[in-house]
């Protein structure tokens, strides 16, 4: 069984508290965990799948396994690849109800939270909406 | 976000208030200044001019496309500011909620763009006999431009609107009906729900200026049910240079933008251009960041001491002048309508506008004299202009004597 | 009125200025803010927001109409501002400065207004490929409701328009020619004298976007003989929400209002309207007097330290930026016109400058990122958008230090 | 031969002091002398009379007698009234030459030259415009 949402986020804060608060650092280990992220199928990257309010460019889908959500993404920025990264670690293989009631602390924790406030700059708070919405989509499905 | 009253109803301290405003705290050829001069524009309170400081010392920046944290933190200042007048005017969304330089700019917005999309040779526009100018004028425009005609509702002796003659102007043929929610002349509140109901059977539209009700009468835009509301921030504590627009989405979405340039676009090339979402499509250009920031504190302010009660002392002020201007002598008063915001017009048989308004100054006390921007109005009451006391929270009934005991004293000089 | 500078030619203490700008001294990130997004709005000196808490504890009401005391001073300063940017532009006349939000507005106001009387169907309209979308898309939604064409004056590679080109597209047929300054995007400062000689020729008129040259290179309208030029306050010093027109007073007289309501009127009836004289013809609304009245003291800073001298420590950082970027391995200068002002754009062959803004923030600089408005610019490139430093007054060397090492860092990074 | 511009400007000063600088009643003061002005013939008051940037209506005109100019005046306003009553009795039987030239330190002394700055609200500069216009006018008269 996957960890937790919060266990994950946990995860995440002891990892980036070594950097010990230093934003240069924190956007380069962001960038290469995004180097790391599982690459998405080209054929994926559809406008439709671009997720809405982003200056930079993410591509996201969701599917089911054993009614559990998994997440694929890209982007064409590097850090915004890092965070999205962060998001599919926490979220791929969490139920629906779990994503969709899931309260994100770590942001604010590692020094992203800036990144939330401002929709239409950047991605983030969008990218957690929808990933919000695809579970929300998801769940119906499996109701069904 | 935005600090509301705890208690509703409450008795206000005024000289707590007024150590808010360090404005009041002068001399004006050596009397204290009572500022009457509220309907034209409110002073404004410490925490507005501080957020304005805060601003300017602490994260001035360019807003929405910039990415580096001043830019950021002005974005989030300048957008929560939309939250905090969604929230005051009660609309349903905050993307409905666009902002302009003030009333002004965000009438001529709609009679540009609405006009543009659904004015149409032979269709009727009716403004009411007690509209400023700037109710006016971008319809007289309008309707020329489109061949369209303008419809008057007059206005009764005591300065009321007449519903029965405007429930017999509308028809049809209205596309639009234009009025004030508060006349800033005389005062009068006009029954706007009467006026939506009736429009919106014929499937008109209702712009409402709602210049003089924002510091005064409590807004929801949701229940009123108007299509569109426009307000001055400079009206209700706030700078000067901002203001806004309610819309509704689905009218908004129709309408074409108004202004273009920077901001207001999707994608721009010489081969066509696509424009962005509301609130946007209408905000081309930087936009008054600074003033805009320091609005959500004249909101808070108002919110802070309870419209109720604001309006409460003021109403009490209302009442006292009215008491005081009865004991003058050939003293008129014009505007007398049951239901009422703070404003009281006058004039005295023999006595030029302008010289009460030179004469009350000299004592400190500041009035508008006038036609207020309402020249027809003043022409269906058959005169030129009146002397013209507002009230704000912050004055007082000493101020009011002042007032009171200089006209006294002028109509004993010159009879 | 205005302060100017006495010796013309000297070298600025920076240190001593960086005081007088509060919001500079902070950390951002942990680290000290260096703000190079002075080509999206410049900080603002202690005197500007002095001005603002002078006026709103001071003498805040509104103006023209107003006889009382603090109306009449609210008056003559707003009005003193009017004076300041006339000897600031070299007007002919101080009624041909008209107060608008900025230049976004100010252009709409000329293509909506000079465009309604003057442009007809098969009319040509020239922009330049330089052109901030403010300066693009009003003249696209005039040409569409005209039936009018848009001509597009190309951009050589370094950044220079291609002025062989622009007098082969000019003819008869041209009525308007719309150009910057200087360049937002890559700081290009246009050859106006020859554009303006060219249009004359056939008859065009002229209209100068100068949101970028007003901090930076000094203005003459009269002898540049430009027909209108349009400005921001707050890319020179001043307040956000506050811009001017400049226009020759002979086409403002034969232009129709732009915007209507109080002030620009002459007299108001429903049997017809008559409107006032310029500049108050287009000056429609309560104005956003605070920030008119702080503006005259960016004004007077830029005045007081000398454009010469400003420009020549902007010049020295310029060529020290550029210096440090021709160091980083793998960076593309984009904009390496001869005649610039202090803005230098670049690229990083695969890095995505979104990457580059969100790193040098981290390390408190503050730059940035993206197609800055100018998309058919970025588009004839071939390039999604750049990094863009812009240097003001107060912008010094070890800034510059920081940002070329953090450069540094992520080329290391990245590659 | 009349007062100078001078003389004149100090008589009203000195007369005035004794109202110490109370802007009432100097109001009162300046109204009384309105009261006391010379009517104006009701044909003089057309609209070609009228002085442009006034919020009162002033009525002014102006005629050569041995080459010294003379004012009537009226205005709808009291207050207006009196200032250009003052103005007329500098004015009045002066030289062209002095009254163009003329120097106005008065209304700084009186409390009034508060309505000099404001072109548009009233129209006390624009009657001293307009008087030294006049003067203009009548000298190139003299001279032609
Ligand atoms: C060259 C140029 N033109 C026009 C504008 C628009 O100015 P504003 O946004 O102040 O209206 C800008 C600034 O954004 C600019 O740099
Ligand atoms: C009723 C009314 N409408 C419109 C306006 C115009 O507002 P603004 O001048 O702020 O655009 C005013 C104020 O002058 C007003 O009182």
């Amino acid at each position: 069984m996957a960890d937790s949402v919060k266990d994950i986020q946990d995860q995440i804060i002891e990892e980036f508290s070594i950097l010990d608060g230093d934003m240069e650092m924190t956007n380069f280990y962001i960038m290469e965990l995004g180097q790391k992220l599982d690459p998405m199928d080209e054929e994926k990257k559809t406008d439709d799948n671009i997720v809405k309010g982003c200056q930079s460019k993410v591509w996201l889908t969701a599917w089911l396994e054993e009614n559990k959500v998994f997440f694929s993404a890209d982007s064409n920025t590097a850090i915004t690849k890092g965070l999205v990264s962060l998001l599919t670690r926490i979220f791929s293989g969490q139920t629906p109800d779990d994503i969709i009631n899931a309260d994100l602390y770590f942001p604010q924790e590692i020094g992203m939270d800036r990144f939330i406030g401002t929709q239409r700059s950047n991605g983030f708070g969008a990218m957690i909406k929808q990933m919000k919405l695809y579970a929300l989509a998801l769940k119906s499905k499996i109701e069904a | 976000m935005a600090e509301v009253s705890q208690e509703s109803k409450k008795v206000l301290d005024i000289q707590e208030i007024r150590k808010e405003f360090p404005v009041l705290d002068q001399e004006v050829n050596g009397k204290p200044l009572a500022y009457f001069d509220n309907a034209a524009t409110t002073q404004k309170p410490l925490q507005v001019i501080q957020a304005l400081e805060d601003y300017y010392k602490g994260y001035n920046a360019n807003i929405h496309r910039g990415i580096h944290t001043l830019a950021e933190r002005a974005t989030k200042a300048f957008e929560e500011t939309r939250v905090v007048l969604h929230q005051f005017l009660n609309s349903k969304e905050k993307e409905e909620i666009i902002f302009t330089k003030g009333t002004t700019d965000s009438i001529n917005l709609v009679a540009s763009s609405f006009g543009r999309r659904f004015i149409n040779e032979g269709d009727e526009i009716i403004v009411s006999g007690l509209e400023h100018h700037s109710n006016i004028v971008p319809w007289q425009i309008l309707a020329e431009d489109k061949k369209a005609t303008i419809k008057v509702i007059p206005v009764l002796d005591n300065g009321e609107l007449d519903y029965e003659a405007f429930e017999k102007l509308i028809s049809k043929r209205t596309k639009m009906v234009a009025v004030n929610h508060a006349s800033n002349s005389l005062g009068t509140i006009n029954d706007l729900p009467r006026i939506i109901k009736a429009a919106h059977q014929v499937g008109a539209k209702v712009l409402v200026d709602g210049a003089q009700a924002t510091a005064h009468i409590a807004l929801d835009v949701q229940s009123l049910d108007c299509d569109f509301y426009a307000i001055s921030a400079h009206k209700f504590y706030g700078p000067t240079g901002a203001g806004a627009l309610y819309g509704k989405r689905e009218l908004l979405e129709e309408m074409p933008p108004y202004q273009s340039g920077g901001e207001m676009i999707k994608d721009v090339s010489f081969s066509g251009t696509t424009f962005n979402d509301i609130p946007y499509k209408f905000e081309a250009g930087t936009p008054n960041i600074a003033d805009i920031v320091a609005l959500k504190e004249a909101v808070n302010f108002v919110n802070r001491l309870g419209k109720e009660n604001i309006a409460s002392h003021e109403m009490n002020l209302l009442k006292y002048a009215v008491e005081g201007l009865s004991t003058i002598k050939d003293l008129k008063l014009v505007g007398t309508a049951a239901e009422k915001v703070s404003v009281q017009s006058f004039i005295i048989d023999g006595v030029h506008h302008f010289d009460i308004g030179q004469m009350l100054d000299a004592r400190g006390v500041a009035v508008r004299t006038g036609h207020h921007c309402t020249q027809p109005l003043m022409e269906s009451f058959g005169i030129e202009g009146t002397v013209r006391a507002s009230f704000a929270v912050y004055n007082t009934v000493s101020e009011i004597d002042s007032m009171i005991e200089g006209l006294g004293r002028i109509v004993k000089f010159m009879k």
